[in-house]
């Protein structure tokens, strides 16, 4: 008996020890390898890269930056919170099918809005001109607000949504019972116990504005911002230790915006009571009906947008625009089956393959940091939500710089993308389990303990089988992650290892949106299929537990 | 008459629900809702708040029907089962919500006028409390003193009291009595806990699958009942049925043992619990339950032979 | 456009079928293209038929490839860069990256379309002047430019597009040729003046074309290729040079780290070769850097080879950092 | 001897913990630990499952120390408070569990001999059922199963009963009971309901403070409550002090009224609960509580000036 535990333990201690390796080899070392590099001229050690840093175009971009960052975390987080409300109090039909709404215009990539907005809006688009003859110019900070509030709605939404669903739903009874109004109910009880979920989503959205370098590349026009800027560096002028040192810029109000995150994403776990007597149905709490009226308008305009643009993608997949005119053609469709098939198959193999690791790795971190609160893990747990937080370029820049030779030589294979893939969204599995811990009672593990179960028989028969519609969950969101990533892949792409994301961003760049709308269809179909696949697991999965 | 409830139904579904609900409320009354999970307790008091809409019926307040006011136009104040106080605001904040909107103070005056409150429950001193470092006990006061503050007439408390130990519970129980002796409120109370009802109420309304059984003052209820549910639900019971047919109740506290070798009963079982000692009697199939008091239930043993001495029987009318 | 090429291929293929067969020392090698030529991936197929060699690549901007040829130290994977901006080669070529190879094609190609040494030959020469969509200049009643001084004009105010020169490297070529052509001082004024007509710079040196053709822009400064052209067939753009052409090289080079020399070189040999660059010309229309080649008809048609700019292009590499940080200041203000 | 605890200590900071626990706990007894929230009961079980590691003492089970073996090593089982039951198993899976792994059983076998089991808490028929669509006392049953099935000699159990509702409280109390008498198992039961632990138990181990005051059967630590902490913890007492500064506790139900008028004592206050009315009776500054049981305590009313009957009073040893 003693002999098995023994050796038990010793597998358990074999496997915590790979997982930290892991985290800091393909985490913290390929990160540290970038920067040591920024730290070098012509192989000497020099702050020459970081000397002009802080000029004044810098700090123009910085200006820029959280600008941008800020304004279209803030324009998201408000539309978000209506679209939120408004779904929430509609109740019943409704919710759900906002909620799927939601979840379906979140699996396309961002960049790919930029083709409909452009063709629908530009200055000869389909709407603005071809329909209402009028001539806008959608390139420019406005068009980078716009574009990247879109694209923050649809998870902020569901964030919201998933807030208010925590609130204990006998605070609006109580406030109206004290004689408050249902706006007056809104403003003193509803919106401030929706505060943290409010910060958290700003936050996350300030995080990935920030960082993100495709919508301000596309739609920005004159107007740059300090993540364009270190992308050109990287991309046009092969200025690689320059852009490194400029993601330093980038890393401190990423990593302060990042930590108010987590931090409030803690508090919305915390302060729920999740024993309710009442669901919205009989809540019998309607919204004031300025607030309905205006949240409803919004939803109603971000559907109609929503369905636009992919109705746009679809029809960009098959036409041409000629000034204002279509002209439908299957060229698109051809060229993309000789192609560019090869280069999809890749992607969902490495997609499906780099989901199932980070969510495996993310999972078990979770469960030794949270569940078995082993000494160390909380660091480990920051790095791996380090490559979340840095501009994704340079996590794939970082993994050139390491992994090129020596006895890690990947570059140029696949197996670099998965690795790479794996590890940028293992927070997000991460994020997942730890809040389904804070929900497990921690009893658990000790009964199956006290039974007689080894510490690693119980994680395979107990905690593994308890976790599966989080795995299938947090399994959804990093493939949809992995198949529109483009960031961190761009120049980890050879020829042997193309991958479709990058080639579409490449055709979206160039302006043959017609090339990228195809690619972006099969992009969306795919992610769609898996989504439904692991749905129609996960109500299984529900059916079996009620 | 502050309350009149007037064939009110709201049924969820063929079974779940309340039906054909009849009640007068006088003012000042202290009124309790009593009846097992599920029988309707907690939809009749959302009902009266206004949170549920009545399929058919009156609420009559002051004569007036409220049916269709929203719950913020009622004078009537809830205190939910688990308090839902605002996590949000302090103790003094919460208390003040009420007046602010219920009364339409402004907020610096309703602030001002809700110490008086906080003051009341004997809360004085945790003003500025934040209501998750209260404990139980403490929560619930300001949840009442919340409720009370609102100055609405009739007060609905959904099993105020049901989280908390049995020492707490029984000293809030006394507390609210005195509150509600204090203030003269109407209150309805809800409760499946038949001690509370029993030692709080002026009159009971017995519930069993959304209707009521009985309505009357906690002597009648526990005295006489009027069939075997009500009794069963109040206090143990043993049935007797006389040579007429007759149905009896017979309380296991109105029985006594009396030492007598050669008894006709046996005592098959005895469950010490400090303050009393229960015992189970037994002649052939006759099985009957007998609570002995205090130092009273010490003499009897396992197997001894035993007679019993009826002090109290009610008769039941159903059959 | 598209499939006329194609059959066109097909005939050559046969035709030189015979020939070839008996000499494919490396067949079934694969080669790892970096490409940034347009429209050069349809003479591959003939490539491969031909010598046997496999061919994968990848389109990449030149700076981005130098970029990850920076971070890996030069080891790259990849066997062959293919076009795109000499400047990058230039660069490469110091940091040691290239592999020496004269082929002995390059007897064919004038010596200022490449590297002395033979560190890069050259493919093609890609002349550079603007794109106008009918549509819109007609609409707008705009006249159609003539000159790069016409440019500047306050009636095409937001109506030009063109791309960033500190990415592209087409758009670079532009700038230095004109500031070459011109001279400094007027040069710069040129430029800071059509600064004033351009609303927004591209983030590629496609994407002027592509923005014109879908009626964005009425005016785009661009490369003209084939690919220009085969834009006029589904769109109401024209292709037009102005006084002077700007122009440059689509370089070629092997890979220092390149795992297939021998193979490589063959590729080399072939794409500089009169029947490799006819197959390449056929694939994208081009004036080919091999003089034997004739330009292609639609190009010549309307390109008056005289006009072509008399170019420096090692000034153009050496001085890059100094006229984009010129540029920069002009564009911030 | 099954099990001995030598001065067992386990301190988280200065004051919370417990501290020199001493017990000894023989083949087939039910000990309980009894008392107030946060004295170091569930420390103490910890301790024995091994889920806290001591600072100091032993823990002998048949004589060896188990100190430092982990939980799943240990012949003891535990059935914790919330139950602990494995949300994703069924009723089946949750009891063979144990046998699968205590006892190294095939998974197939595990789940045959777990039938017997269910069989023997009464479940039959739900083995296939979910967790989640069992009643509290069927899931108390299932954790009950679970743990007796893995053949542990010691089951320690953690407030087991304290998340039902009163009747169905004092239903399984007696099935545990039974439970116990048929499986010989050892039980060390926490609880902080008096009369959970007078009914239960062999012998009862009263703690305070992550000490134990008072060790001794039911009815001694009813009766003779070494101190008034362990008096007043386990029942309602009144304390007298005699000429000679003697203590005495005077149990309320130990105590009759005495219809007199012009008596000393004073009806103060009166509460009916059904099966007793307490009352409340002063003369003076001497406050007496009094418990009247059943129809008894029907006699009496507010302000009625009576006598009182000592029935039983005991000694306390302390100051
Ligand atoms: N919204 C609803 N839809 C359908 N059925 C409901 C709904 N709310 C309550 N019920 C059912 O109606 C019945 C009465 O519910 P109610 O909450 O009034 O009971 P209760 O007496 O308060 O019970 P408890 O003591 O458990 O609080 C129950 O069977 C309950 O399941
Ligand atoms: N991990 C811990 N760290 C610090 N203090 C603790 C810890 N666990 C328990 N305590 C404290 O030690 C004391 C004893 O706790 P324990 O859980 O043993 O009490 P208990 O008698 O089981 O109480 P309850 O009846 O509330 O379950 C309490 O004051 C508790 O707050
Ligand atoms: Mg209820
Ligand atoms: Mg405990």
């Amino acid at each position: 008996m003693n002999r098995n535990i023994s050796y038990s333990s010793l597998l358990e201690k074999a496997i915590i020890i790979l997982l930290i390796i892991a985290f800091l080899l393909f985490i913290l070392y390929p990160i540290a390898g970038l920067f040591v590099r920024s730290l070098t001229e012509g192989g000497q050690w020099s702050l020459f890269y970081y000397k002009d840093l802080f000029k004044e175009e810098n700090i123009e971009l910085i200006r820029n930056s959280v600008f941008v960052a800020s304004l279209s975390s803030i324009c998201a987080t408000i539309l978000a919170l209506c679209i939120g409300l408004y779904a929430h109090f509609k109740g019943g039909r409704i919710r759900d099918l906002i909620y799927r709404g939601l979840m379906i215009s979140m699996i396309s990539p961002p960049f790919i809005s930029s083709i409909g907005l452009l063709t629908l809006f530009g200055r000869r688009g389909l709407i603005s001109y071809g329909l209402l003859g009028l001539t806008l110019n959608p390139y420019g900070w406005h068009g980078i607000v716009l574009l990247q509030s879109l694209g923050g709605i649809p998870l902020s939404a569901m964030f919201m949504m998933a807030g208010l669903n925590q609130i204990d739903s006998r605070l609006i009874l109580a406030s109206r019972d004290l004689g408050a109004n249902p706006w007056q109910t809104l403003k003193n009880v509803i919106l401030p116990s929706l505060i943290p979920t409010i910060l958290s989503v700003l936050f996350l959205r300030f995080t990935m504005n920030i960082s993100d370098f495709t919508t301000p590349v596309i739609i920005g026009g004159r107007f740059n911002v300090l993540a364009t800027e270190a992308y050109l560096r990287v991309y046009a002028q092969a200025n690689l230790n320059g852009a490194a040192a400029m993601t330093v810029l980038l890393l401190p109000p990423a990593l302060v915006a990042f930590y108010f995150y987590n931090n409030n994403l803690q508090k919305t776990n915390t302060l729920s009571d999740r024993s309710k007597v009442l669901d919205v149905e009989t809540l019998n709490y309607k919204l004031p009906r300025l607030v309905n009226f205006i949240s409803g308008t919004i939803t109603l305009v971000f559907f109609i947008i929503m369905v636009v643009q992919y109705g746009n993608i679809f029809i960009q997949a098959i036409s041409r625009n000629v000034s204002g005119k279509l002209v439908f053609t299957t060229d698109h469709l051809h060229f993309f089956q000789d192609r560019h098939l090869d280069a999809l198959l890749r992607t969902i193999h490495m997609a499906l393959i780099a989901a199932l690791l980070s969510t495996l790795f993310g999972v078990m971190l979770s469960y030794y940091n949270r569940m078995r609160r082993i000494p160390g893990m909380k660091s480990i747990e920051f790095i791996g939500s380090l490559p979340y937080i840095i501009p994704g370029i340079f996590f794939g820049l970082a993994y050139i710089v390491v992994f090129h030779n020596g006895p890690i030589k990947m570059t140029g294979t696949l197996i670099i993308l998965i690795v790479n893939c794996t590890f940028r969204h293992v927070s997000v599995g991460n994020k997942a389990a730890n809040a389904t811990f804070e929900n497990i009672d921690k009893k658990l593990e000790w009964a199956s303990y006290d039974l007689g179960a080894s510490k690693l028989q119980s994680l395979v028969t107990l905690i593994f089988p308890m976790l599966r519609p989080t795995f299938l969950t947090s399994f959804i969101n990093a493939f949809t992650a992995c198949m529109t990533t483009v960031g961190p892949l761009m120049l980890l792409v050879s020829p042997k290892n193309l991958i479709i994301s990058v080639l579409m961003f490449s055709e979206v760049s160039n302006g043959r949106y017609g090339q990228a709308a195809v690619m972006g269809l099969s992009l969306i179909l795919i992610t769609f299929t898996v989504n439904l696949i692991a749905m129609a697991l996960m109500t299984r999965e529900k059916r079996i537990t009620r | 008459m502050i309350l009149e409830l007037k064939n009110l139904t709201k049924m969820y579904d063929d079974k779940n629900g309340v039906a054909s609900f009849n009640l007068a409320v006088e003012r000042g009354e202290f009124i309790t809702l009593l009846g097992p999970s599920g029988c309707g307790k907690t939809t009749t008091l959302n009902l009266i708040g206004g949170f549920l809409q009545a399929d058919s019926g009156e609420i009559l307040m002051e004569g007036k029907d409220i049916s269709s006011l929203p719950p913020e136009a009622r004078k009537v104040s809830t205190v939910f089962q688990n308090y839902a106080l605002f996590p949000h605001l302090n103790v003094l904040e919460n208390v003040a919500y009420g007046i602010r909107f219920f009364r339409k103070y402004s907020k610096k005056k309703a602030l001002l006028a809700a110490e008086e409150f906080v003051h009341l429950v004997g809360l004085s001193g945790y003003e500025k409390s934040n209501i998750g470092n209260l404990s139980g006990g403490q929560q619930q006061r300001v949840a009442l003193a919340r409720s009370i503050a609102t100055g609405a007439e009739l007060l609905l408390l959904d099993e105020p009291l049901s989280n908390l130990d049995v020492a707490l519970r029984t000293h809030l129980r006394k507390e609210l009595k005195e509150i509600q002796r204090k203030t003269k409120t109407t209150m309805i109370y809800v409760t499946h806990d038949q001690e509370e009802g029993l030692s709080l109420s002026d009159r009971i309304v017995v519930m069993d699958k959304g209707l009521i059984v009985q309505i009357g003052s906690p002597r009648e209820i526990y005295y006489k009942p009027v069939n075997s549910y009500v009794a069963d639900f109040v206090g143990k019971s043993n049935f007797l049925e006389d040579e007429k047919g007759n149905q009896y109740i017979l309380r296991p506290e109105d029985v006594n043992i009396i030492e007598k070798p050669g008894g006709k009963y046996i005592i098959e079982q005895m469950v010490f619990l400090g303050h009393r000692t229960e015992y189970i009697l037994r002649n052939g199939e006759e099985k009957v339950e007998v609570h002995l008091q205090g130092i009273r239930g010490k003499d009897f043993n396992l197997g001894d032979s035993v007679d019993i001495e009826i002090l109290f029987k009610s008769k039941l009318n159903n059959g | 456009g598209d499939t006329k090429v194609v059959e066109e291929e097909k005939e050559v293929v046969e035709g030189t079928n015979e020939e070839v067969v008996k000499e494919k020392p490396y067949e079934g090698t694969v080669l790892e293209v970096s490409v940034a030529y347009g429209g050069a991936d349809a003479s591959f197929e003939a490539f491969t038929e031909e010598t046997g060699i496999e061919i994968e690549w990848v389109s990449m901007s030149t700076g981005a490839k130098l970029s990850q040829l920076q971070a890996e130290e030069g080891k790259t994977t990849t066997d062959i860069w293919f076009g795109g901006g000499v400047d990058s080669y230039i660069n490469a070529r110091e940091l040691g990256y290239l592999h020496q190879y004269n082929s002995p094609e390059y007897a064919n190609i004038d010596d200022k379309y490449i590297d002395s040494e033979g560190y890069y030959g050259a493919l093609a020469i890609v002349p550079h002047g603007i794109i106008i969509n009918n549509d819109l200049i007609e609409e707008l009643g705009l006249d159609i430019p003539e000159t790069w001084e016409d440019l500047t004009d306050p009636q095409y105010k937001g109506e030009i597009i063109m791309a960033d020169p500190s990415i592209s490297g087409g758009q670079y070529a532009i700038h230095s040729g004109l500031l070459q052509h011109m001279g400094e001082e007027a040069g710069w004024a040129f430029w800071e003046a059509i600064d004033k007509n351009v609303d927004y710079y591209g983030q590629s040196g496609g994407e002027p074309g592509q923005k014109v053709a879908e009626g964005e822009f009425a005016i785009g400064l661009t490369a003209i290729t084939g690919g220009t052209f085969g834009l006029a067939e589904t769109a109401p753009v024209t292709p037009v040079f102005l006084d002077s052409v700007p122009w440059i090289p689509a370089p070629i080079a092997i890979f220092e780290n390149s795992q297939n020399k021998d193979a490589a070189k063959v590729f080399v040999d072939w794409y500089v070769s009169d029947h490799g660059q006819t197959i390449l010309k056929d694939a994208d229309a081009r004036i080919m850097a091999n003089r034997n080649v004739e330009p292609p008809a639609d190009l010549a048609a309307i390109l008056d080879m005289d006009k072509l700019i008399d170019f420096d292009l090692v000034k153009m590499g050496s001085d890059r950092e100094s006229t984009l940080a010129r540029w920069a200041e002009i564009i911030g203000e």
